[in-house]
């Protein structure tokens, strides 16, 4: 179940994984992108913590919705948009509900809309899929969050910057599917959401 | 990395405001944001706005080709980063003039989502809005099952002749369907010496041997589709020429424009020299194009290279609208 | 050497070629040599004829300050090698109306003694010749009893204000006049990151390691006055502005043109953040130049770095001069 | 004395002496200026010995007429109009004598015209002062050559390119000096001149 505070609490923490893998995320992207995903995210979670830092005692659709502006103005690029996208619309559906399923599977169909990507294009898409399916079942984990993000080395990439490469990019991680592990590693560490 | 700036957290605003500040009767910045405008109102009354934008790092593009008879507005984003809705959307309301907003969008995935973000932004407000999405890069393979291809060097032509267009007071509708019918005819393909370097990132793309070129490379470091050891002038005429007429079959009784494109390190000297050796190898197939332009249009930051552009004048109102008379900073 | 080039030695003559055959309705070149004159013969009628040129290497300068209000011919020596005067006087011959032929010169020695033997060839020919003499670099000391200061980026000024003159039917006497009042308002200074490569040379004119600048450098690879570490956009500007400063006593109440001079290697992104640097220092000053220009104008082949030049528009009549429209493929 | 037949030989010395020693020529311009001397001279002395070759029977006038216009048409630089000048004079001169010393003094004063340089200026005046004295004392030899040319190494430049850095500029051969020191080699090796 989200909450004001623990997705507060869930956001800062995901805030703190991309800071502190921001070059990992933009090496990831430079074989098979332009080198920036980690500095985008980066400048998002800054936005993100410090809109959320001048909140007081918002409610839930806030956070989301607060954290969805920031993401969609500050970063920029591929990403922006899509994990904007994916807050706006966790925003919207949890004007009626607050049930991690529900508001997860709202973020994922926006993702799905935004970007047009299905499982097997090698984006954040095969991620979020069977994690978002994982925290269903009640059984997500560390190692499975690893494995998906791993899949995604095997994958020739169909949309997004790593399609101009074809076959070549196959053996790369999807930078955008890591910094989506990031988040979903937050979900496991904070209290309360699962 | 070594390069004339100061915090490269910085570069962007900086360089916007040098670029409106140096130019000030052509350019305006819209209020908080890095989205700039024709100084010149009275030259947008009464017709469609053009805005364009993408990231930064290929200057004199976008804002370089804002001013009357060419763009509106255009939106810098991040360097080699889409701009975010918000800020393409202030673009688009600041040169609605009641007639709707046309949007040149180069086929980036974080392009098309931001753009198609402001659009709906905008058209929430009732500004209409239509756009194209330029994919003249023939280095990638298309396919509909794929992101497609990417925008590059020959979006300054879509530029030039739907800004003559507008100028002449063509309707957003009238727009879109030239839009649709000149984007088939312009085709790209570049060859790059060395990748550039990201501020942020404070190493090239991707490292080339002292001997080594790359085919097919894109406008953002994105690796080409071969590799292989430096070669004359000619030959790399012969590599790019070839592949175009392979796409576009090229022939002399039709009518093209050319642009040879710095990607930003590379001097009018060795561009010059490739501007020869394409016109002689044009000339073997009975080709003169009816319309050239050799400089740094579309740059990579500070990539050396060179990409080739050719736009078949299928329709002759299209030479007329390169050779319009435009007042911008770079064209 | 990484170069998009053919044989070293036919680095001028395709060069050459290739920017007359890309831009056939501004330049044509005089047959048998390296001369290039404007198209628009008509533009020329009854008008002084103004030639500049110099050495390869400089590009788009001389050649792409040649059309309509600009100059009448320019002639392309070898790679930083001035032309000889034979070639030097196929130009004046070429561009001359009756109305007699307006030299500017750089101050190299050999450029002086080149264009002076085409003088002397163009007289006995009954052709009236005068020249000017650029020399505006202040990097260097000047002195009566040396070479005196090198000519730089702010020739280009000096051909937009006597082009521009010439085109409103100035007399050779006119010209002269106007080219001595405006030359000693004109001044430039420079910083490199990198040395230029000639082609037949194959390596740089000097090494500069990953992390060292050289301020006050030439346009040929001449050592500069001082070399240090890299240091960011804003303290170059310091450095470069306050050199400008103690030269021409910088003044509020005064107007001034501006030019933010690439120097071949280095992208628009850091020339448009260092003029944001230096038109905020400017301003702190007190000064909002009248006229600004940002660009690759006056390069050294392939070299990394940028000049600043600022000229003090101390007759109204200059700023109209800059501001006058021209047909080139430059300015 | 010089005849059409020995100066066609002297030249031809010359411009096998500029074409094994241009890179030589061209490293001595690059730290006190722009590194084409050698590259220069070689077009230069090409452009010669391909025109002297044309001429059928030449007298003296013509051979040094040709070489001057060759000199001027292909060299450029500050070298191009100077060397040109010299056998521009030399032809000049040519037309009334044809000894040794008048015809090098024609060709030092053409130098000196064209140039406004003198002695201690550290360009090619430098080397012509003393070695065409010494021609008219009939005491040249290589080693005075070789030291007029190494003594331009202590002088500050007042002319030409390397005046252009002041103090710098001492401790470096001047390139014009040594290439005109080649020039007075082969007047040495060619027999019937001096
Ligand atoms: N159409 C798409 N649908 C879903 N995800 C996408 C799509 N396009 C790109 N992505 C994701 O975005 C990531 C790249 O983000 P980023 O590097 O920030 O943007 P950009 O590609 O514009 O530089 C990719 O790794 C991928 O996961
Ligand atoms: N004013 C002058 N008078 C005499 N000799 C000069 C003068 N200026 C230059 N020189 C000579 O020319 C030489 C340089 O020639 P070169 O490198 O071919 O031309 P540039 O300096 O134009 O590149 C110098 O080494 C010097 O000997
Ligand atoms: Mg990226
Ligand atoms: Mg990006
Ligand atoms: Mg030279
Ligand atoms: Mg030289």
């Amino acid at each position: 179940m989200f909450t004001a505070e623990n997705t507060t609490a869930w956001l800062t923490n995901f805030a703190g994984k991309i800071e502190a893998n921001a070059a990992y995320l933009s090496d990831l992207d430079t074989p098979i992108g332009d080198a920036d995903h980690g500095n985008n995210m980066a400048r998002g979670v800054t936005a993100v913590t410090e809109a959320l830092g001048k909140l007081s005692d918002p409610d839930l659709v806030t956070v989301l919705k607060t954290t969805a502006m920031a993401l969609i103005s500050k970063v920029g690029g591929a990403s922006g948009p899509l994990y904007g996208t994916a807050f706006l619309e966790m925003a919207k559906a949890a004007k009626d509900a607050n049930d991690t399923a529900t508001l997860l599977d709202a973020a994922l169909a926006g993702i799905e809309k935004r970007g047009g990507a299905t499982t097997g294009d090698k984006t954040m898409v095969d991620v979020w899929v069977p994690l978002v399916a994982d925290v269903k079942a009640g059984s997500l984990t560390k190692d499975q969050i690893k494995a998906a993000v791993e899949a995604t080395k095997d994958i020739e990439a169909k949309k997004g910057r790593a399609s101009y490469l074809g076959e070549r990019s196959v053996g790369h991680i999807d930078p955008g599917s890591q910094s989506s592990g990031y988040l979903f590693e937050a979900l496991i560490e904070t209290e309360g959401i699962l | 990395m070594k390069k004339i700036i100061n915090d490269p957290h910085d570069v962007v605003p900086e360089m916007v405001d040098g670029l409106v500040r140096s130019y000030p009767s052509i350019l305006e910045q819209v209020p908080d944001t890095l989205a700039m405008v024709r100084a010149d109102k009275d030259s947008m009354k009464g017709k469609v706005g053009i805005v364009s934008g993408g990231g930064s790092g290929h200057e004199p593009t976008h804002a370089g080709f804002v001013g009357k008879g060419m763009l509106s507005g255009a939106v810098a984003g991040q360097v080699f980063t889409s701009p975010t809705p918000d800020q393409i959307y202030a673009a688009i309301k600041a040169v609605d003039q009641g007639k709707g907003v046309f949007l040149v969008v180069k086929n980036y995935s974080g392009d098309v989502m931001n753009f198609d973000m402001a659009k709906d932004m905008a058209e929430m407000d009732d500004i209409e809005v239509r756009r194209i999405v330029v994919d003249d890069d023939i280095a990638v393979k298309d396919s509909l099952y794929t992101q497609g291809r990417r925008g590059v060097a020959g979006t300054i032509f879509m530029h030039k002749v739907l800004g003559a267009a507008a100028q002449e007071g063509a309707s957003l509708d009238d727009l879109e369907k030239l839009a649709n019918a000149v984007l088939p005819n312009i085709k790209t393909i570049a060859v790059a010496l060395s990748a550039a370097t990201v501020p942020e990132a404070g190493k090239p793309g991707f490292e080339l041997a002292e001997d080594e070129i790359e085919f097919g490379v894109g406008i953002h470091s994105e690796p080409g589709y071969r590799r292989e050891k430096l070669r004359p002038s000619k030959e790399l005429v012969e590599e790019l020429l070839g592949k175009l007429d392979d796409e576009m079959h090229l022939d002399p009784n039709k009518q093209y424009a050319m642009l040879v494109n710095g990607m930003g390190a590379t001097p009018l000297m060795e561009q010059y020299i490739f501007a020869h050796d394409t016109l002689d190898q044009l000339k073997a197939k009975n080709i003169t194009p009816a319309f050239t332009k050799v400089g740094n249009y579309m740059t990579s930051i500070d990539m050396a290279g060179i990409s080739l552009t050719l736009f078949e004048l299928a329709d002759p109102a299209w030479l007329k609208a390169l050779n319009y008379p435009v007042e911008t900073v770079a064209w």
